[in-house]
């Protein structure tokens, strides 16, 4: 890991942060992983004003469906190594709710990408449809910017739907067939890492109109109550995250990146800017940040910071310049810059 | 969801701050560690706890500890060694540095309390130190009965000073054989009486029917595994009367009769 | 984790260890994996005697191909998050050296599980049949006891063959019809976990014939090299194991064990006997240690021990009275053991 | 695999032992960490290794340290914080145990040598104290030649106590300007000097084309990632004239001849 320490060589210049995911351009390239990071709640609980202060470039709310989920029986999280799993449910207070809270968020200067999640193909359109419509309505700087959806068809913690959806290559076609037209927005497809063969999913998705994909969700995975011997969440089964899931995950972007020509959000176990930087070399245009918001709530920032120190170490003038470097085409190495 | 906060609601909000270790007091697997913390030590509210990084590799998650008690500038925690985590933590020594998030999470109400009685069992026992004192600085009358295990578990009393302190064993290695709850029937209580139940969920669902019998009122600490500590993962809940309620910022004391307990 | 603490009540009387394979008896549930535990390797670099000392109720060597394989350029190996990648290649002096071999095995108590591995169906097929050929003709006493055949279907390793055999429930279900007829000892059909549905290839495997099922391989996984942003592993990508992917191994066994009536021996991260423990409790007849061996020489028998130790705090008297405590069908819990 | 052992043969099979920290000395990154071994201080050669356990949660894999030193019934490991692993070990006090696994690996080949030269590049020094020892001690006329990338990694040579050593580095600010190698180029070798060569593959191979020049023979070690240490896994090989060798059994020491270096 040793780098050579010449900080005469480097540190000089600014080194460009910006990215691009298709038209959506962020300040840099984390943002907050669905789920994770509830900025009512953050706002509500820490002094800190994460609205006017956000760590993120854009921010990706909890999964909203198109009724109010209560989530599943608890206990709902545990800790594994370095890991933890969890099995909300997708618990959430459903689409009105989500709308009435739009006002709340004007004052962030952030972009939001609504994530959105279902039981079947109706609920996402129905939560589209409704948010469009909100959303062409508004007065301006009443409600937010809402850059784009994140069509989420890979929880494992719901029944139906979801990862019935997401591990099958036709209803994901479906499904983003049935919303591409609804939308102009940018449409993000989230995809599963419980799949033979990620790509055949997402280049599905790609065919059927999706402009970005994010990835990974979490693993199906499940643990066992030490008094009992039996399974310890309320689901038995949950999903399987953190620094524990990372090499895979960045093995699944490098596939689908290395395999489709759209922008892809990278995540999976990101604690640290070198995490976001080896997603970064495996094609990411953008990574999420998903447990490691649980360790601390300024995860983002220092992500970002640590990130631009690492690029710089590296000399490597801006995150394009590292995008891709792990990808099968790519002759240049890091060790060049 | 329709949020019910039960205890009392967050005065200050919470900061993460690095804390030095100023002191640490084993009693048998039990450990109270002081940390400087004056920001803490100002705003927190008794029931509620702090998020503490486990200061060792391979973990991820925080763990929530309860404000054990104040004493100027510095705030007491105090851990029983029961996992990976909670054996990390206990184990940390004089000068070493941990992360705290907090205060998170709602308080006990001692407003207006002419006589407090506080149950607890096991653990659950390590905010009733900071209650105690609370309570007794706005003119209520305390009297704590704690329940535990065998004598050996039992050795965390011994870093309480309430006055009125009784003690009950399982299997009577110390103090009176039985319960909290049944050590509490034991006790004169006076109608009006607050009770602050802390402890397994067992143990709140006997203090609840124990309290409703006598007609009392009372406030349940909870405890669930966390993953955020503050309201964003939803991974918190227990299950209320009025539905699935997330101990991290709903609680982690609720109304005695809003919990749902076997 | 508290369980009650009473010595009294437990610790008495003899907890029964011994486990049944279908007709294949074990003294004790812990094998080890393929390709982490060298016998002769072991021996030869550590002073105890391992072969009239073994740990495992069963040895399983490294995976035997047809031909000797050099196995993929290095680097191979690289820690992750709890967790280690490998990228070997099968690496093996090939069948007649193992043959060669045997003899040396002979003094071993223990029954001898062959691991198999290929390109295509007819190396294996070749595999198996040279080794029932040499096995039949060989004078007792000179070969060790070979109890069946471990067929590798899973090892992300190859360019060719193994986990795209693995991933493909009609060519899992070809191989294994292919293999059976040639031996009437037991067949293991070791599991991949990077598959949608590991129930659908477990499925096909039992209904060609297998009697048992291993799971789980190591999942694809890459590392990015810090320094040069390239891919770390000579091989691009390897395969993840150890603590980390305990979680998704538990649910991916409790899925298999629940769906199907054979024996299945689980592993993936099992470091200690409560590990060990909590693979029986979702269905595992054994269970098989693998990067624990690198950690310690002696991690076989510390798990056995332990995990003798943690059925006796759970007044739990043998192996067989923890099985399958977490499977769906379970109405008892080791609480009320 | 045609195994060619090029380094000296295994002599003594290896053990775990967990071993006191009995003294901890710090240069620069570098900390040299004597350990309470008599086993392995009695059975180690020079250039053999040992697979030390990470004390800290998250490491699932134990970590490749040469022998640096044998001091009675002690050995020392020099070690240098690279990455988390050997930063966590390099970070060990006094007083703690850490469990060591070895000798493992061949070690150099010290009979009938009459002059030894030794070249090394950053921490791949580590073997050579032991290695000057037991030349010294079986007759042999010994000069070293370190090479290090500036005067903050050069500061490791003051772990050593090697009468002919000279020291270079890369940007001149400690020593003479240059490599190891080109070190070497300015000390007057004598014919028959045998080649003792240990750091990153490029340096190893620039010393292969050195001493090919002067017609001389040599020995070098070579690092590799671990797992297993002692043959069981085929994680550490490296190319060779011979094909993939690995480094924990075949090596860690090889003829010098046989390395494949960039
Ligand atoms: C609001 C609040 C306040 C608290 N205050 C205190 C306090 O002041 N002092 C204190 O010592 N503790 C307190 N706790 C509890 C404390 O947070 C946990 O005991 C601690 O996190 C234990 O974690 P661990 O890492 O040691 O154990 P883990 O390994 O995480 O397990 C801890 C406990 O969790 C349960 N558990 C987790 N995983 C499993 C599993 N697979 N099977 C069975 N059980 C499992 C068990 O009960 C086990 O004992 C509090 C908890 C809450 C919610
Ligand atoms: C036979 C032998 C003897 C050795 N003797 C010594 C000794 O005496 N003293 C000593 O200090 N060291 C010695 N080493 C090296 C030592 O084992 C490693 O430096 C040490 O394991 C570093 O591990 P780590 O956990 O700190 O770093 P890791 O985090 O494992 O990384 C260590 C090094 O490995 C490489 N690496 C690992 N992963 C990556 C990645 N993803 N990208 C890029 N590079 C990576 C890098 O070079 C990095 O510096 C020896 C090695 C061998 C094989
Ligand atoms: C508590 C929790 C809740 C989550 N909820 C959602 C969700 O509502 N929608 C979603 O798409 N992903 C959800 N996720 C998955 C994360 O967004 C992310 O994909 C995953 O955790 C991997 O990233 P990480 O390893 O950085 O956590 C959740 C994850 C956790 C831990
Ligand atoms: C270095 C290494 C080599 C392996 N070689 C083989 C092999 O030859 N055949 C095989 O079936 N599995 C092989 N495996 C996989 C293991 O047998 C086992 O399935 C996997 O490591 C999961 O168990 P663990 O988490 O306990 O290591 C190998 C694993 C490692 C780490
Ligand atoms: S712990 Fe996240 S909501 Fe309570
Ligand atoms: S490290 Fe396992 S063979 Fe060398």
């Amino acid at each position: 890991m040793t780098l050579p320490q010449t900080p005469d060589q480097h540190g000089k210049g600014e080194v460009e942060l910006a990215v691009s995911l298709g038209p959506l351009r962020l300040r840099h390239p984390v943002i907050n992983a669905s789920g994770t990071f509830d900025l009512g709640e953050m706002e509500a609980h820490y002094e800190r004003d994460f609205v006017a202060d956000f760590p993120f470039s854009a921010y990706v709310p909890k999964t909203v469906t198109l009724e109010a989920r209560a989530g599943n029986p608890p206990p709902r999280v545990s800790e594994t190594a370095c890991g933890m799993i969890n099995a909300i449910g997708l618990a959430n207070p459903g689409l009105q709710s989500f709308l009435n809270s739009l006002p709340a968020l004007a004052k962030l200067r952030e972009p939001v990408i609504v994530s959105v999640g279902g039981s079947q193909r109706e609920d996402y359109v129905a939560v589209v449809e409704a948010l469009e419509k909100t959303l062409d309505s508004a007065t301006k700087g009443s409600v937010p910017q809402v850059a784009g959806y994140e069509l989420n068809v890979s929880c494992p913690n719901v029944r139906t739907g979801c990862l019935a959806i997401g591990t099958d290559p036709a209803e994901t076609a479906a499904l983003v067939s049935a919303v591409r037209p609804l939308t102009a927005r940018l449409l993000v497809v989230k995809l599963t890492p419980n799949v033979t063969d990620v790509v055949v999913v997402a280049r599905a998705a790609v065919d059927a109109g999706a402009d970005c994909l994010s990835l990974v969700n979490t693993f199906r995975a499940l643990v066992v109550d030490s008094v009992t011997l039996k399974p310890f969440l309320g689901n038995r089964t949950g999903g399987l995250c953190g620094p524990a899931i990372k090499p895979i995950a960045l093995r699944l972007v490098h596939d689908v990146a290395a395999a489709l020509p759209v922008p892809v959000i990278g995540m999976g176990g990101i604690t640290t800017g070198l995490d976001a930087l080896e997603f970064i070399a495996c094609g990411a245009t953008a990574v999420a940040i998903g447990a490691a918001n649980f360790a601390a709530v300024d995860a983002g920032e220092r992500i970002v910071a640590e990130l631009e120190a690492e690029l710089r170490a590296r000399c490597l003038p801006s995150v394009s310049a590292a995008r891709g470097l792990a990808l099968p085409g790519s002759a240049r190495s890091a060790r060049d810059a | 969801m329709s949020a019910v906060p039960a205890g009392s609601s967050m005065v200050q909000k919470a900061v993460t701050v690095d804390c030095r270790v100023s002191d640490v007091r084993r009693h048998g697997t039990f450990a109270v560690v002081s940390l400087v913390a004056p920001h803490l030590a100002r705003r927190a509210v008794a029931g509620q706890f702090v998020m503490v990084a486990v200061p060792r590799g391979g973990f991820v998650l925080r763990r929530p500890l309860s404000v054990h008690a104040v004493r100027g500038d510095s705030i007491a925690l105090l851990i029983e060694a029961r996992g990976h985590g909670s054996a990390a933590l206990a184990a940390v020594d004089v000068g070493q540095t941990l992360s705290l998030a907090g205060p998170l999470g709602t308080g006990f109400v001692t407003e207006g309390v002419q006589s407090a009685l506080l149950v607890g069992g096991g653990i659950g026992v390590a905010p009733f130190q900071m209650l105690a004192e609370r309570l007794a600085a706005a003119g209520s009358y305390v009297t704590a009965a704690f329940g535990f295990r065998d004598h050996r578990q039992a050795r965390v009393a011994g870093a309480f000073d309430i006055p009125q302190l009784w003690v009950a064993t399982e299997d009577g290695s110390l103090g009176r054989r039985g319960t909290a709850v049944e050590l509490a029937e034991t006790l004169a209580v006076q109608p009006g009486t607050v009770v602050y139940a802390c402890g397994p969920l067992p143990m709140i669902g006997a203090v609840q029917r124990w309290a409703q019998s006598h007609e009392l009122t009372g406030q349940a600490s909870l405890e669930a595994h966390m993953a955020c500590g503050s309201g964003s993962c939803h991974g918190c809940v227990i299950e209320t009367t009025a539905g699935y309620l997330r101990v991290c910022s709903e609680g982690p004391v609720f109304d005695l009769r809003m919990v749902i307990a076997p």
